[in-house]
């Protein structure tokens, strides 16, 4: 095993040694097979694996969405690609009606241990019908876990306690991140997962403000806090990794400790996640450290457009992220 | 091998039996609704255990089922029982979904019922993907996926029944067209006027039965899961139908008339024609149609009284029940 | 005109006068013509109005908002009825990645001035596919607006104001509203809109606390606030009304006077309007003048049970927004 | 009257030049991709002119399309400036969506054309609404819906077709069968193995063309058109073509051989054929083929400058563009 790998790959090797540790799972969606699925995440499964567990769709995301919640309710552990996140809303009957709710409606008798991989995200100049950042409505979903990893790491380990979890699991990939490179352990053990669904991480200490992030913002909270650093500001940055169950305790700790909170993401801001990581804090003690109003940092409020700069201005950079630290830190 | 069946005198005695303890189950519904002991919406099958009935009965134990809305038949004629279903719509412990689904979402997975289903064509998929993991499992289970006429539009249909097609799942697609989706006749909101013709677009067998005739609907079921069985792949039925009552509770009728009503309840009620012709062919006699009959409205009364005595549902574990 | 009438019914006076005034405007959706809609809001509009402006379609969500935004795109001003607010998962494609975006996507040079009503919310026993309320999504959607009337006088205004603005607004009704009675004028100019989207609104002045709250909530709220004025507790009511764009103005001004928020909504806690409520207010100099920690009330965190009492249990009710505000005045 | 009638000479002297001006303008964009001019993605329609021109010349003025993400074609076929369009995909202020679209956005509602779309049979449900506002709008303009045999599996296609065919719509539903949707092959992830049969299943009319002959899809459309203008409601069109490259510049063609795209780029090339069969009949001279293919290529030439020369978009006024 390499010591470093990319999220993309380090997916890939989380796919094949739960395809190859277990017979009930299987891989489906449009275009893994042969074509590597569009990011490249399932490149070489099928050769490995054969068109029946890496199994290539038709166009179809609510057959394909409600298929695998067939198969995971009837023993099967399917893992569902959706090409590009923005396209879950074509299956948002079998993701949000069904596979959310049965477990409960159907008194604790059954479970739907469906994934449900996607790639979220802009920065690629394909506009506003291929670069959303939706987690905030899987999150908003009881019955659904929402798991958005940010490191090569996370990627991997995370999909393994994912599909290793009994429920329905929404795991959104952001595609900038695809090629990022990171340290990298491959597991042979894929039946206990060394990452918990449900745990957020401190991985930056600092004194003087908390920014919470996730995904591609937890990277670019770190490239702040280092800038920032050079201008004497001290900031402690927690990976949420995952937005449903929310693991708010680290983030109130911290407050409690910084008095300072600026939340991250790329999605837009209103009724986002950064808004319950927020509220999660003030319906806390937490409230009373608290020594600046809070920041959110987001999309700007608008579909996202083509054009690069435009789409630079639309997606939260890491220079907003400093800017929001500093009025934070000022006010 | 079928459960039952209806075409033999042995089959037929079990079939009406079956027939009519859908009947008097929906009877006995209706009157806990209309009496105030039950709550939510309630849509009866009254009219259509031909259906539910002559497809069950060419399953064998183990085969798998979705359903609908209008489940309670399916869901009877599949095996479930009265009394714990009685106990999930008094919202009991015992019930089939400890009194949290209710009506539109009796489900027994590991018996085969993947459950009833509150959205419209929402169980198409799932039925796909039960003989999707089934095929993976080296299985020979066969999947009957039950909708309505009005099902029939949505997308899920569509591509439910494309990806049975390219995959031969073992899935049959039954379509219970009574006639109307709600207040929209079939055949204004259904171009082409016919479902099952639109098998033809997906290159798999399509038939159109009359849905009020136990015996034809499971002789054309046989045989489509005969096929499905070997490996042939999907297929659809379009069983010919009549709902009596209203959609659910708060129908007023406006978009049909009394007469025609009157007409499917008079002169092809599914009940009095096997009747009827149980004894014309001498299979069956007047005795033992009326024992069932007694026993039917028995057992049910038996399992209204257990559900009734059946302890509530609590509020004690609900946190967290989102959550396998 | 009576001076009472029930909400419902005030629905059904705002579509009659829209019908009549403007030859642009149809109601479509299932059921909407002779059976006069799943809650009767269109009753006898068929008879006065004619199959082709009061139009029944297949059931076919997708297709029916699709169409919607076809026509919006073309000259029309379509009102599309969803049945029940759960099925707008089927037709989340038109309504997020079109009617939402075009606008913005074609550069301004187009608009969808699209109207989707729908019944959410529970209490009725229909069960988890039937009861959803889910404004947080929409509401986190740019390009979209969200309404949600409490009263009859504002669920006829708003609607009228719904229809005659430029973008796709999703108007949510609660079934239990329905039948509610209240104050009522009609008006006869459907052409200027006396309600206006956007403004939120104090309808109880109170200097203890405030509470926020939208739909059925503020009926609630107020009922709540009765109660707690028993105990010597003066609670300020803000009735959003409409929760994109969100009037947080109000709420900050009320926070500044009286130091303590609760904010209360039937759909599920996790990343819900709520949450952008307490956000909103932390991210402002109002965080100074909070007293205690806020409350959110919403739904317990489980789809919705058919039992009766299950489902009461789940449903924020008057006593738990008096017992949420308790614990803050407490605290 | 159809705008150009390509089987006559005057026609096909358009017709060429429409077809070689999205030939050029596609390889113009591919090469602006390739130098890093352009970013996003792209889908190019090289290989597919003459279903996009067939179609657009049996419009006439006024007429509406919906397009795909692969929808340059279409959009050119139907009128528009190709420098707008470039400079749209350059990302200038002067675009026909200000920048802020892109290729898989390209619209000009007011002209007719609703737009390209990014979300594969996202425009079926929307040309039906627009079809059904004309006809409460009294008007008899036609909507043409191109979408790609990959939509064919979609939902909407089959909620869209339903829709406009119980209401008669006045729209075309034009299937761009290029024999993949991205890299499944049509007759693989398509049941039933044709999409103009899919038709019957809606009882409209639905036929395959050679896509490659921009005459037989003009014929075939003219007559959709005419019926759909006349109020004998919609149809349904397949025609078959190819695309010669990738699906978008990420495709690495692993799921079929560098013989098939030979094959068909060598033996059924449509601007080959056109010209040959024009050569052939003698209606179109050598030197008229030349000079259009030479003043095409330097009109594609122009809308580059001139697309590069305009002002690029501005962050200036982004905030609160979302709504109108
Ligand atoms: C997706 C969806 N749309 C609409 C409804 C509301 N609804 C429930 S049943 C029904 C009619 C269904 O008609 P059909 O499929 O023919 O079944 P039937 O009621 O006749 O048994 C409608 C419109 C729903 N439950 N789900
Ligand atoms: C709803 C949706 N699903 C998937 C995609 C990704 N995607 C874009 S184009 C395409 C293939 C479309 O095939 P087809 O309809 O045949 O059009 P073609 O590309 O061949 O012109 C896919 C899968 C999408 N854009 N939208
Ligand atoms: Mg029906
Ligand atoms: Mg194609």
């Amino acid at each position: 095993m390499p010591e470093t790998t990319t999220y993309a790959k380090a997916l890939n090797t989380a796919l094949a040694g739960l395809l190859a540790g277990d017979e009930r799972v299987f891989l489906m969606g449009e275009d893994v097979g042969v074509y590597g699925g569009a990011f490249g995440v399932s490149d070489g499964l099928l050769d490995r694996f054969g068109e029946d567990r890496v199994r290539d769709t038709p166009i179809s995301e609510d057959a394909i969405v409600g298929a695998g919640v067939g198969a995971a309710l009837t023993g099967m552990l399917p893992i569902v690609e959706i090409q590009f996140s923005d396209f879950v809303v074509n299956a948002m009957d079998p993701l949000i009606n069904q596979a959310a709710k049965l477990h409960f409606m159907y008194g604790g008798r059954a479970n739907v241990p469906l994934v449900i991989r996607a790639p979220g995200g802009g920065g690629t100049g394909a506009a506003a019908q291929h670069s959303q950042s939706l987690e905030a409505w899987f999150a908003h979903i009881p019955g659904l876990k929402v798991v958005l990893p940010a490191t090569v790491q996370d990627a991997h380990d995370l999909l393994i306690a994912a599909v290793r979890d009994p429920n329905p699991v929404v795991f959104l990939e952001h595609k900038l991140l695809y090629k990022t490179e990171g340290h990298f352990e491959a597991t042979d053990d894929v039946e206990n997962p060394v990452a918990k669904i449900g745990e957020s991480r401190v991985i930056r200490h600092g004194s003087d403000l908390t920014i919470a992030a996730y995904s591609i913002m937890t990277i670019r909270a770190l490239q702040a806090a280092e800038q920032l650093a050079d201008d004497g500001i001290d900031v402690e940055v927690i990976d949420l990794r995952t937005v449903r169950p929310l693991d708010i305790g680290p983030v109130r700790e911290s407050v409690m400790k910084t008095g300072r909170l600026v939340v991250a993401h790329e999605a837009p801001i209103p009724v986002g996640v950064g808004a319950e990581v927020v509220a999660g804090v003030v319906e806390s003690n937490a409230l009373d450290y608290l020594l600046a109003p809070v920041r959110r940092v987001g999309a700007m409020d608008v579909p996202m457009p083509y054009a690069k700069d435009l789409e630079q201005a639309v997606i939260p950079q890491t220079g907003d992220i400093v800017d929001a630290v500093k009025e934070v830190i000022k006010s | 091998m079928p459960r039952r069946d209806p075409s033999t005198p042995e089959g037929a005695v079990e079939s009406l039996r079956l027939m009519w303890t859908i009947r008097r189950f929906e009877e006995a519904v209706e009157e806990l609704f209309d009496r105030g002991q039950l709550h939510g919406t309630m849509h009866l099958s009254i009219g259509q255990e031909a259906v539910a009935e002559g497809v069950a009965a060419a399953l064998e134990t183990g085969d798998m089922i979705t359903s609908t809305h209008r489940g309670h038949g399916h869901t009877l004629a599949h095996g479930a029982d009265p009394a714990t279903m009685l106990a999930e719509l008094l919202a009991r412990e015992t019930g089939y979904c400890r009194g949290r689904g209710g009506s539109m979402h009796i489900a027994d997975v590991a018996g085969g019922n993947l459950g009833a289903n509150g959205i419209v064509a929402g169980s198409m998929t799932i039925a796909a993907g039960a003989a999707l993991a089934e095929r993976m499992k080296g299985g020979d289970r066969v999947t009957v996926c039950f909708f309505g006429d009005g099902a029939a539009n949505e997308g899920s249909f569509h591509e439910a029944i494309n990806l049975a097609a390219i995959w031969d799942l073992a899935v049959v697609f039954v379509c219970e067209n009574n006639q109307y989706g709600m207040s929209m006749a079939s055949d204004k909101g259904t171009a082409g006027g016919s479902v099952a013709k639109r098998a033809d677009a997906y290159g798999i067998p399509g038939s159109q039965v009359d849905g009020n005739d136990v015996v034809s609907v499971f002789e054309t079921t046989l045989e489509m899961v005969r096929r499905a069985r070997e490996g042939e792949g999907p297929s659809l039925i379009e069983a010919l139908t009549y709902r009596y009552r209203g959609h659910s509770k708060s129908d007023r009728n406006l978009y049909r008339t009394q007469t025609e009503i009157d007409d499917w309840r008079n002169l092809r009620d599914p009940l009095d024609r096997f009747e009827g012709s149980l004894l014309e062919s001498g299979g069956v006699e007047t005795g033992t149609i009326d024992k069932i009959r007694g026993e039917v409205r028995e057992s049910i009364r038996d399992a209204v009284t257990e559900a009734f005595a059946a302890p509530p549902t609590t509020v004690a574990d609900l946190e967290g029940a989102a959550y396998a």
